[in-house]
């Protein structure tokens, strides 16, 4: 019996996944705060909490994520594209595409039928079609982010949301509030460009089935429909969904010998 | 960040040798200008050094002092002035940098540049040669000669491009001998074009013994440094002595087992120019996993020498035409990912790495394409990144670490090799 | 290659719209009663990437070979029988979404969406397409579409630089010999001098029909639009050559009897659309805002040189007018200076004011306007520059800043 | 005769009332929140009380800004470019030279001594570079944003911001928050970001003295001074700045009505 923990530092989260016999056994979700250090040892401490289990029965610690060498306590880094991989092939062995939508960047990774990742492609910085993008036209529709999913359902005439960025899209969607465009229609306006947008980097490594949706943004509802509509396919999307890259780093400090140098 | 903490390897003097030639190369421009000692303006691929300078011109390669700028961290100041005259954000970077530099006063760390008296444009592989030289034309008035080098769509050139060229080539030798009043002189031309082939000769054994394992040379980074003898002094006694000097100095490598990269891991072949203004860390990156690169296509922009593309003095204006023709991105896309597919299983590569030029389009429109075809037809392991080659703006260190970092752990993975890299600050 | 979403219309995602559907004799264009009829018409042959045009010429086994812009020699393509069509890229109503991977994020629309649409099988009625040697896009673009596109032939047209060598119409000619051996092997005609003259003599006449309506423009401003003046050329790209000499021939009619109605507006020279096109919103926008188009370089093609000698060789004759009688634009050399160009076409066209309208990542427009702003400047002429993408965001602020030009002009 | 310019910007409405085209009567501003025709009735309604005239002795009004087309009363409507280079030269007849930041833009202009612009160049994709990001900063960092240039201005060793995107800076200021950089030198730090973007686009029109700025952004002597540094030369501000779009467009309608030679007995509808 090895537990394994894997620790992903977001741009915008912190999650924690604790492994045991290929069994999920705790995790834990925080906002990034401004140290990170803290906010890792934080995520591990509430994780094991959550799992009741203590520190020292931690075999392995992996950290991963843009914040993974703040993870000081760990033994091992790996970024989020394997992570992500690793993750999505556990919770969904026939994955072939991880598309991942986090905090402040898109990413499609190809994976082999072991989970390995085959190829991949991320977007430029900017916030544009980001979580950050869903999160500021959320606020400027007078939702929380969390709520948007569901609400935009059976919207009838999708808005055409023309700016790419955030700033403008925030304004053009606080116009079409003004002018008293159903909200539906402007959410689902906003995930049309978003999706198209993640389209254009799947296309990059190819699009096969099956494709698993991971990362804070596939917790959308409309936009877990919105990528299904356009690519015809079905597409996994686990309730773990977001503690995706924390999962597959707790796995790969399971193929490494245990107690490994720190 | 995760540096190994090592300097890159060098070989000692071939090293220390192209640092004096390149030295005495601007030196030797200082002062130069004028009939006396003429200036003529050339660009890099398939450029015309030897029958230019056999009429007694200094030759300025505003490519090379521009990447020279970029390496030296000196390419902003330029590239903003040339902004400030309206050069578009899109434009590419040499042009910046050196319509930049010309309105500025031509003042670098190693020595003014001067002026033009002629300009040659080979237009060999990128219509941005054109508009440069247009612009340089407008700025400075002087004679413009216009090189027309077809696309090279056959694996060997067409008679009428040879024809078109030589036509070119010997109009080009009038107006050279109505400028300088000397005349030609057909046998120098000739002892010049020997000089030229024992150089390519020896660049290309070098560049061959990238396909040894491990690689004695580092066939991107290192070769990068010594490109500057081929494609500026070609034809020169000094050049065509310095690959002896550096082909000596790779046996030593190989008898001592001083390779580039001590632990050679993987084995890249590389596409696209290099990001000069972040060209040590770029390397960095490499160098940290055990990367080397074992054969590059940039190194064969001035010409594509170990496709025999090679000059002859048996046949002088068959051989340049041809040589034109051959340079790198004078290369169709069908024989540019011929050409790569081929380094890689001649030098036995792993994977290959592809830098994309945000400004340049001519090296960069179609990589992605290229990237597909080695991913999902050959399965060769390939990375995507961008960045430029003088805009020092454009390159985000973290976010290319990210992605270099992934691309190196999966190639690792599926070698089955060596543990992943320790927590590092 | 990797398996392929298909394109939204094909799905009835919000951008979906009903394919035209075209008689094969295309009397629909010859029979419009009016220039409004003939544009409305237009508009919808444009705006429709599966180009109706095509689908009706090719139902009955005929060819078409799709033209990149901005010189191919498209008479040589209507020689061997096969039906010449400008590809102007995908316009709005298409979704990038493939080509993006193929070839890069820094490159102007028209090649990402003509890819696009070759990606995606929306050129398979073509049988084979043609791009110049105008930029290092264009001409990368063939070596990516012979991959992208497979059983279509390809063709790089290399176009000479060096307008002074004795070499260079030789050069041409063969040039242009390789292209019919392309084209004889995607079911063209032999090549027969006559028919070649005979088509030259076709396409002189167009190119002097499509040249009067630039004269209608200089000087009669208020008597067509520049959006009709543009749609009614860019037609000619897209149906036979003998229907469109019929349509210029018939708007001329229309046009002699129509008023001129002026108002308040500047006159302009609008620089830098040679290759890729404006949205049509973006052309209205101009004149919309305050400014007569008294001259443009839109759509180049139709009028990169003003006759070809219909008498000699006719191959040595198209070479040639190439060579020596082409507009100055900025996918081609200049012999003079950029500088003393812009202000003689600033002169014969009348022009308070010069547009440069540059298609983004356009680099060859992008160098030029440097060159031509200097010899402004040096005239204190004014003039504004703007950038535009197919699928572009910025409509409100170009209007901005094409309604600033105009009122710095128009107010003192 | 009384005109009045009304400045409908994505961020803020502006109002301002002009005497002959010569004595400014009165300013006033409110959010865009909402409606923007209605926030801007309330700005006009704000003016016209302050001043004691009736609505209807304004003779003519005159709108810019982003939704100039959105208020139907308007006789006219103009550029903001055009108006805010006028009315910099209203303020500051030396300007020859406007830079212009406001909620979600930034521009430069080389103007006339009539204020005519000559040249001008925007941001027109990524609003990287303009006020929101100063609001936006404010709000991690807790700081209104009236104090920010005073705390700003105390800065020792400002710290540079290199992703001026809007919306991402927040991460990167909170790691400096982090590195226990001084809230002095970060926030000195976002104005100095936002005066480099500033200057490319003032460096692609040319600069030539007097540089005045105006927009939102002149509230903030910090991005005066950062301005000034970046620039390096002087930098004219004036507190009115911020109408000086407003001001340009009243001064415009002034001009119009004159050419005109009286008062259009109609609210023209207004075309475009
Ligand atoms: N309940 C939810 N419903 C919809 N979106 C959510 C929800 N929770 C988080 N998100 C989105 O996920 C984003 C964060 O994603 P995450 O993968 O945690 O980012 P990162 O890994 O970059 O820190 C947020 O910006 C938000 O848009
Ligand atoms: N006291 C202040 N200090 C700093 N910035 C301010 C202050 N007041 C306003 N601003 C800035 O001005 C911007 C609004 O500028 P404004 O010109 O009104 O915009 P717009 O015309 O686009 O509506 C705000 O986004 C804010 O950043
Ligand atoms: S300001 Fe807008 S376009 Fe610019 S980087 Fe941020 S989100 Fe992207
Ligand atoms: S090949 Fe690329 S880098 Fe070289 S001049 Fe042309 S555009 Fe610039
Ligand atoms: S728009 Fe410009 S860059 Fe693009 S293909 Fe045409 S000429 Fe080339």
């Amino acid at each position: 019996m090895t537990l394994v923990a894997g620790v992903d530092i977001g741009s915008t989260t912190a999650k924690c996944a604790l492994i045991e016999d290929g069994r999920i056994v705790g995790k834990s979700l925080a906002p990034v705060g401004v140290e990170l250090v803290k906010d890792a040892e934080r995520a591990l401490e509430q994780a094991l909490a959550e799992a009741r289990r203590d520190r020292g029965e931690v075999r392995v610690v992996t950290g991963t994520g843009y914040g993974r060498f703040k993870v000081t306590f760990g033994q091992f880094t790996v970024t989020e594209i394997g992570c992500h991989a690793k993750g999505a092939h556990f919770l969904f062995p026939g994955t072939r595409l991880v598309l991942d939508i986090g905090g402040q960047d898109t990413k499609a990774i190809k994976v082999d039928p072991n989970g390995e990742v085959v190829d991949f492609a991320m977007n430029d910085k900017c916030a544009a079609g980001t979580g950050r993008f869903l999160d500021v036209c959320a606020g400027a529709l007078g939702y929380d982010v969390s709520e948007i999913g569901a609400l935009s359902l059976g919207a009838r005439h999708p808005v055409k949301v023309t700016n790419t960025c955030t700033v403008f899209a925030e304004s053009e969607v606080t116009s079409y509030v003004a002018r008293g465009k159903d909200p539906k229609d402007i959410l689902a306006g906003l995930y049309g460009g978003i999706v198209s947008r993640s389209l254009s980097l799947m296309q990059r490594v190819g699009v096969e089935p099956e494709v698993t949706f991971t990362g804070g943004v596939s917790k959308n509802e409309g936009m877990v429909r919105t990528l299904e509509r356009r690519l015809a396919l079905r597409v996994n999307v686990s309730p773990l969904s977001q503690y995706v890259g924390a999962v597959g780093a707790a796995l790969y400090g399971l193929e490494r010998p245990t107690g490994a140098p720190a | 960040m995760g540096d190994t903490g090592t300097e890159p390897r060098f070989l000692t003097t071939a090293r220390d040798r192209q640092r004096e030639m390149v030295e005495e190369y601007y030196a030797g421009l200082a002062g130069a200008g004028g009939p006396k000692k003429p200036v003529a303006y050339m660009l890099v691929g398939g450029n015309l050094t030897e029958i230019v300078r056999s009429f007694g011109y200094e030759v300025v390669f505003p490519e090379i002092v521009a990447l020279n700028c970029a390496i030296k961290h000196v390419s902003l100041p330029n590239i903003l002035h040339a902004e400030s005259q309206g050069y578009g954000l899109d434009v590419c970077g040499y042009v910046k940098n050196d319509l930049g530099l010309q309105e500025l006063g031509g003042e670098t760390p190693f020595g003014r540049i001067p002026p033009p008296d002629l300009l040659v444009c080979s237009f060999s592989g990128c219509y941005v040669y054109v508009k440069w030289w247009e612009a340089l034309a407008e700025k400075y008035g002087c004679p413009l000669f216009m090189l027309d080098v077809p696309y090279l769509r056959d694996a060997t050139p067409q008679p009428e491009d040879i024809q078109y060229i030589v036509t070119q080539l010997h109009e080009l030798i009038a107006l050279l001998e109505k400028a300088t009043g000397r005349a030609f002189d057909p046998a120098e031309l000739r002892a010049t074009l020997a000089r030229s082939r024992r150089a390519e000769e020896g660049w290309v054994d070098y560049l061959a013994s990238g396909r040894r394992r491990p690689s004695p040379i580092e066939a991107y980074f290192e070769a990068v440094f010594y490109m500057f003898p081929i494609n500026v002094l070609r034809g020169t006694e000094v050049a065509a002595d310095f690959y002896a000097t550096v082909n000596a100095e790779v046996d030593e490598r190989v008898r001592s087992g001083m390779y580039p990269v001590p632990d050679e891991k993987f084995r890249l072949v590389v596409e696209g120019v290099p990001p000069y203004p972040s060209y040590r860390t770029f390397w960095d990156f490499f160098r940290k996993w055990g990367a080397v690169s074992v054969a590059a296509t940039y190194p064969k922009v001035g010409g594509l020498f170990d496709r025999g593309f090679l000059h002859d003095p048996a046949r002088p204006f068959e051989s340049i035409a041809e040589y034109s023709l051959g340079a790198y991105v004078n290369q169709s896309w069908p024989l540019r990912r011929t050409l790569i597919e081929e380094y890689v299983r001649d030098f036995g590569a792993d994977a290959v790495l592809i830098h994309g030029i945000k400004s340049c389009r001519s090296f960069t429109a179609g990589q992605g394409d290229l990237r597909d075809r080695l991913i999902h037809d050959l399965g060769i392991p390939t990375l995507y990144i961008e960045s430029d080659h003088e805009d020092p703006r454009y390159f985000a260190p973290a976010q290319i670490k990210n992605r270099m970092d992934a691309f190196f752990e999966s190639l690792d993975r599926r070698k089955g090799t060596t543990p992943l890299p320790m927590v590092s600050g | 290659m990797a398996a392929r979403v298909p394109p939204q219309e094909d799905l009835g995602g919000p951008d979906a719209a009903p394919s035209l559907e075209l008689s094969e004799t295309f009397e629909e264009f010859a029979g419009a009663p009016s220039i409004a009829a003939l544009t409305q018409l237009a508009r919808e042959v444009v705006s429709d990437p599966t180009y109706p045009t095509v689908r009706a010429w090719t139902r009955r086994g005929r060819g078409a070979v799709g033209c990149f812009p901005v010189y191919t020699p498209q008479e040589l393509v209507h020689a061997m029988g096969l039906l010449p069509v400008s590809l102007h890229g995908g316009g709005e109503s298409i979704e990038i979404s493939h080509a993006d991977a193929a070839l890069g994020s820094f490159l102007c629309s028209i090649s990402k969406s003509t890819l696009e649409l070759g990606l995606t099988g929306r050129l398979a009625p073509f049988r084979a397409f043609v791009f110049p040697y105008i930029c290092d896009v264009s001409r990368n673009l063939e070596g990516i579409f012979s991959r992208a596109v497979p059983g279509a032939t390809t063709h790089m047209l290399h176009l000479p630089q060096n307008f002074r060598s004795e070499g260079t119409v030789p050069f041409l000619v063969a040039e242009y010999r390789r292209l019919i051996a392309k084209l004889e092997r995607a079911g063209g005609e032999r090549y027969r001098p006559e028919r070649l003259a005979d088509s030259i003599e076709l396409f002189n006449r167009q190119r002097t029909e499509v040249a009067r309506l630039t004269a209608v423009k200089r000087a009669q401003p208020g008597k067509l639009t520049l959006t009709e003046s543009y749609l009614i050329r860019r037609l000619g790209g897209l149906i036979p050559r003998e229907v469109h000499l019929q349509i210029l021939e018939r708007v001329h009619a229309e046009l002699a009897a129509r008023p001129n109605r002026t108002k308040d507006a500047i006159r302009v020279l609008l620089v830098g659309p040679f290759c890729e096109q404006p949205t049509l919103d973006l052309i209205e926008l101009i004149e919309q805002v305050g400014c007569y188009a008294v001259d443009d370089e839109l759509l180049q093609i139709y009028r990169w040189y003003d006759r070809v000698d219909p008498n000699g060789d006719p191959l040595e004759n198209l070479a040639s007018a190439y060579v020596r009688s082409t507009i100055d634009i900025g996918v081609r050399a200049t012999p003079t200076t950029k500088g003393e160009a812009i202000l003689r076409r600033v002169e014969a066209a009348g022009a308070q004011g010069v547009i440069f309208l540059t298609a983004k990542f356009c680099e060859p427009a992008l160098e030029d306007v440097v060159l031509y702003r200097r010899a402004l400047d040096r005239q204190k002429i004014p003039y504004l520059h703007l950038e535009f993408e197919e699928r572009s965001a910025a409509y409100e602020q170009s209007r901005l800043q094409l309604e600033t030009f105009v009122e710095s002009i128009l107010f003192d | 005769m009384i005109t009045c310019g009304l400045d409908l910007g994505a961020g803020t409405i502006k109002g301002a009332l002009l005497e002959d085209g010569q004595r400014l009567l009165a300013t006033a501003i409110g959010p865009t929140r909402g409606n923007p025709v209605d926030a801007a009735h309330r700005v006009l309604e704000r003016m016209v009380e302050e001043v004691n005239v009736l609505p209807d002795e304004v003779d003519y009004l005159c709108t810019t800004g982003a939704a100039r087309y959105a208020f139907p009363d308007r006789h006219l409507q103009v550029s903001d470019i055009t108006a805010s280079a006028r009315g910099a030269v209203f303020l500051l007849p030396g300007t020859r030279h406007v830079v212009d930041i406001g909620s979600q833009s930034s521009r430069a202009m080389s103007v006339s001594e009539t204020g005519r612009v000559v040249r001008f160049k925007m941001n027109e994709k990524c609003a990287a570079g303009a006020g929101r990001f100063v609001d936006r900063c404010a709000k991690y960092l807790q700081v209104p944003l009236e104090e920010m240039a005073p705390k700003a201005l105390a800065a020792a060793h400002p710290k540079m911001i290199s992703s001026v995107c809007a919306v991402l800076a927040e991460t990167e200021i909170i790691n400096n928050v982090a590195d226990e950089i001084p809230l002095a030198d970060i926030l000195m730090g976002v104005f100095l970001s936002l005066a480099q973007r500033a200057y490319i686009l003032m460096r692609n029109v040319g600069i030539q003295p007097e540089v005045a700025l105006v927009g939102g952004l002149v509230r903030s002597e910090a991005m005066v001074r950062a301005l000034e540094q970046t620039a390096k030369t002087p930098v004219l501000a004036d507190p009115r700045s911020h109408h000086a779009a407003a001001i340009g467009a009243a001064l415009l309608g002034h001009a119009r009505l004159q050419k005109l030679g009286g008062r259009p007995a109609l609210l023209l509808a207004a075309s475009g």
